[in-house]
């Protein structure tokens, strides 16, 4: 009975979304280009390195940075290490599940992790410490504690303002070892990549769908932009396909939005 | 006095963890609690959740049900199955802790299980799953008692039937003293843990486990000075429940411990 | 043609990836595709098969139903459930790739997925399970676009219902200059890569990946230039399933890049 | 049919157990504090540094210790390594399965090792080589062999007998490196702890109780004493609870019980 | 008798492992076997179980079923299912090993459990499963072959119909000269192994593995002296199985090799 | 109705089988001890070290070589690595299955490994660079791609014509280091093991089982011999026995046929 009303209030609703969307508007009465409230608060952890909590919506992501000295990789001795991993917690939604991680939260990590590493935001050239024998790596992990659409933006963001206001000990070689002294500096920061996630609903893209959007969204597109405007990650999603308009439409989108989003986040790093 | 620092000394602790005045290094007595910050009804989507901050701990807990148990070969015919799990994020502790499940996390997760399920009322809920998560953001003495406590809450804010709250506590050995509470750097240097979960109004304990080396004596100090303590910790939970239901908004309870 | 090799060195490549008269270090002009092979029905056990060979990959795509639906938990009442595994071969890379599937793949496999659907007319099918294997034998850049281009013929020369073959190519960017269809030098020592997969008869794009920074007018024009790459490649779709259906024995198509 | 028998069968000798205790007796005719039966082999695997096979009614354990060396923990660079690892066989019960260590295998291995390593059982200190290069590494690993109720005790029973009658090689120092020599001297063991454990059926607390008193029980407790009765380890199993009254007594009874068995074992482990 | 000695040192054994009058490392000539000892029924839970001591072997075997299959979709619906898992004890061995099976282990489960299969009369099971545990707690050269020769008594003493025993006993090389029943030494500096299975009353081979360089001569020779010893092993097989339902209490069959 | 059909052709056609072997003829026609057309093709995968592409009647195999320098096992200082990995694709066969490698996935690895290994096909002592330090590491990955019955012959027969064509740096030691010169040399094969496996259909032996075959036989055996037409390697198969006489009868034949395709196998290798 109460799965029978639920599916009849869920088919009212859908209609009732791709009506408004024919209008221009939105069931949470945003525009189509707007995102939801942003919130970033950061030092959440003070045990990390670096950490933020961001809520876009209702959608919540925290990210904590773990810095260490590692060896790098063969094939780029004279560059540090960066990895972005993600977990979708069983907690964050009543679809998530224990285990080991799903494909969604892999692209997830994936498509998050090419949105930092692609712009360029942080130097690995300066995360080298004796070229082939020790760098600095950078862990970041993210913790999504509860789903209400779009993932990949919300952890972007988290990642993004743990890493602008994460601190690690400066290093310095002494006989051709690395010691760490007490200085505390900054991760070598050199631009804000932000990724802007669009659904398609009908035949309307719309910024940063919520969950209800998402159930009824048949594509999805994310686009990254870097502080001169420049698309450095893109990511089209779920089962369906897109218009080679449409791509250009949401590119142009990204940057727009990205832009104000952008100012927020340094805003709140500083 | 002059005892309790030898007995630090004598367990070859580096740093003198209580000094000549019974002062530990925190600054709190020998039976003082850490601060301690309750939130109940934190969560959107979770059915309950509640957060909580005891020292330099961060624990989230959520619960999902009652619901279908899946994979059905799982179902008890007469009463709720009750999971949990507890979890450390990678970046709770000091070095990076890989996000796989460890040993020590799927006993924790055993027996905080073992001292919730006595307080559910699992006979309401025949046929059906109820998920406990509790995940530890960061990560200081205490994380299993301090899950256990917002776990409970989490479980009443989901409205779920229970027969008492579940409240813990983990008291311990500086040396030969009995202290309360111990942080991080007590429960590495110090001689020993001993967690402990109570229902405080049925006067029953559903969680014991015991580290370190304790004489009959103090034994038995220690584990009636953590009862005494979860009973302390059992206020802070009514307050937070109260506010969660009679407050309006979600709101923080904050009891800072008063002298002794 | 200058600021294509200044290009090149901004970007700290180690060898000018194009020279002075834009030629690529395998002769290619920016907008040439690598030799691509194709033949249909090729394996005996599979419902239906192709290979590629686009410049040094050395891919084998096989598909296997519409079949039943292990486990049933998985079944879809009104359409069929398309599983593919996008899996590299050990000895596929220069260093022994190991056998257990990566994230990389996981994730891979996941798009190629999400960009064959949406061309099979699943409705026709309820039920059942569509299995698409898509083997690298040998990697070169563009693995993925290669994979889905072959994944189709796959699934047409399995007889499955489609609306349209899929086709994908990749394009990316050697300092500031748009070039299409990347090797594996390019794409580890350029600038940016973008595998895009279209329907070509339905205009439609069912797969965008992009790495790199693109200003908006390389993207627009890297992006335009992997869809018309793309349709010169479904040309050879066609041809090599005309072959296969017309021309009796499983045959190479074998095109080769004329002058633009 | 003949399910519905043994259950009639179980229902019975429930009744029978529970009416019984009331009157201070057990099915098997022990006392309330009563273990069974504890029968300790050593040696019993040559090609390990050392091994006991324990019974404890039927309830069967085999342990073996393997000692290498290794490199020491960073937290503890002057420290040797002890891991106790326990495999509950398929062989054991018609309930136990092959595969991956069971929630039940794993909480047995780790209340084993806390029993050992918290009782300083054996002393860590003198298992360091060169602090923070080499150290004594100690394996335990136990087979369960045959469930007949209180793996916690028979497994500790086991570990305990095994690392008492363990020989390692002499290592010295020279030119900072480890050398093993061919003389074989003992583990350093400090102490002897005796893990007791105690089921509540009904009201009635009994000591080491069997499959079928724990198929009937509510509540496990283990506690771990050392030589001079200090309690060095606890753990309260079964999702139930323990009056605080309970748990004082049970530290007595397992103090008083425990020093019967350190002398059995100590006496077959001389 | 030069020539074996030539042949051991031709294949590079550091040590000699069989002498200048042909006698071997532990005392034994060419075709003798290590001391055997069987006892049948020793585990109490098991339906049934042999331990079996042959060299430095100490294997348990122990067997439970006819019971219900699970999971339901391994169901045969004709005859048993019969499970076989070989395991070692991380203590087993020399260095420690993992105690999670290793490829080896899982394919000796395979080789021992094909031995077993036709020995069962698994027609009068239909639907049920048979599990066959075999742990190897110390391990010598011919595990497999110990672990069969116990399985198989393990099986009868749980009183499943069988149409044979089967008895294991593993041949090899020492330079150019066959030996029985190899141990652990001469197993790894030996010149190869051969593992033999067989069914004797039927005269059938259940297992057979080969190890080493053997001429057809030497290769039949070896093969047929490990079926003449496995037929010497099959007397005490019977013996312990005489004791363990006519001698009352389980007792050790312990025969030792006889001069040939 | 189908699978009716199919069951009622295929029932039909094993007893076709069983009635043509009584006359010592084959469905396909072969003789009893005659192998199904065997193509080879080296050098198909150039990133590989070596390589071959095998085909069995439609049975296809193809292996790949890759080497590069590891650190020896503790118990042979002196000697290279040697690796022998097998696949069974999903695309392979409707029952082959993704996932972690089955049984017979692990199976077929380990017997073609023993055939390798065991014939000393590779001299691993010219593989040693600095005893006990560094040595040449060689790794044979197989991927089952057809599944036409007999996967040992065919797999085998991938990993000797890989390895026989397979061409690795030569490596000078240079003040203690190993260096890796430009100059390619062969792997250091010293005989061509050839496996042959024959199966029991009825009571009558068959060279290289096809699918059909296999569906039909109750036992299998692979036997592999050397140059000299030594036997060095053998595995039988199937939940069943085979006679003494078979046996003996099984290693003429493994010899015989061997003798002809290792000749194959060596013009296709040159």
């Amino acid at each position: 009975m109460s799965m029978m009303k639920n599916y009849v209030v869920e088919t009212i609703r859908k209609a009732q979304m791709v009506q408004l969307l024919a209008n221009g508007k939105r069931l949470d009465e945003r525009a189509l280009d707007q995102p939801r409230e942003l919130k970033i608060e950061t030092g959440v952890i003070p045990k990390a390195n670096g950490s933020a909590r961001v809520t876009l919506g209702n959608t919540e992501v925290i990210a904590g940075v773990k810095i260490a000295t590692g060896i790098p990789f063969p094939d780029t001795p004279d560059k540090g290490i960066l990895m972005v991993n993600a977990e979708i917690l069983p907690m964050s939604s009543p679809y998530a599940e224990a285990g080991p991680p799903s494909e969604d939260a892999i692209e997830l990590a994936r498509v998050t992790d090419r949105g930092i590493r692609e712009s360029e935001m942080v130097d690995m050239g300066k995360l080298s410490l004796i070229p082939g024998k020790t760098v600095i790596a950078v862990f970041v992990d993210c913790n999504v504690m509860n789903v209400d659409g779009n993932l990949f933006d919300a952890t972007s963001y988290a990642v993004v303002s743990a890493l602008r206001t994460a601190k690690m000990k400066k290093y310095v070689i002494k006989d051709d070892k690395v010691e760490a002294t007490d200085e505390l500096i900054p991760v070598p920061v050199e631009t804000t990549p932000v990724s802007v996630t669009i659904a398609r609903i009908g035949d309307r893209l719309v910024v940063d769908p919520n969950a209800e959007e998402e159930a009824s969204m048949d594509m999805r597109i994310t686009i990254t932009t870097d502080d001169n405007g420049n698309i450095c990650a893109s990511q089209k999603g779920e089962a369906s396909t897109i218009t080679p308009e449409q791509v250009l439409q949401a590119a142009d989108v990204s940057i727009k939005v990205g832009k104000a989003i952008r100012a927020q986040i340094i805003e709140a790093t500083k | 006095m002059k005892k309790l620092w030898e007995g630090a000394q004598l367990a070859g602790s580096k740093r003198k963890l209580i000094d000549e005045n019974g002062i530990r290094l925190d600054g709190r007595k020998w039976n003082e609690l850490r601060p301690i910050k309750l939130q109940v009804g934190v969560m959107k989507n979770a059915d309950g959740s509640a957060y909580i901050e005891w020292g330099k701990n961060k624990i989230m807990a959520a619960v999902y049900g009652p619901k279908e148990v899946h994979p059905k070969h799982q179902v008890l015919p007469d009463r709720a199955l009750l999971r949990c799990r507890y979890h450390m994020a990678p970046f709770s502790v000091d070095e990076r802790k890989n996000p796989a499940p460890s040993r020590r996390e799927i006993e924790i997760s055993k027996v905080i299980r073992e001292a919730l399920v006595p307080a559910v009322v699992v006979e309401d809920y025949p046929r059906t799953a109820i998920e406990v998560w509790v995940e530890v953001l960061q990560s200081d003495g205490g994380s299993r008692v301090a899950g256990i406590t917002a776990a409970s809450l989490a479980l009443a804010d989901a409205g779920i039937n229970m027969r008492d709250l579940v409240v813990g506590c983990s008291c311990g050995l500086i040396g030969e003293q009995v202290v309360s509470d111990l942080d991080d750097t007590e429960d590495k240097e110090g001689n020993g843990d001993m967690p402990v979960a109570i229902m405080p109004n049925l006067g029953q304990v559903g969680l014991l486990q015991v580290d370190g080396v304790y004489t009959r004596e103090n034994f038995q100090k220690a584990f009636e000075l953590a009862i005494e303590k979860g009973k302390e910790i059992y206020l802070m939970q009514r307050e937070a429940l109260t506010r969660r239901f009679f407050g309006g908004e979600a709101q923080t309870t904050e009891v800072e411990e008063g002298a002794e």
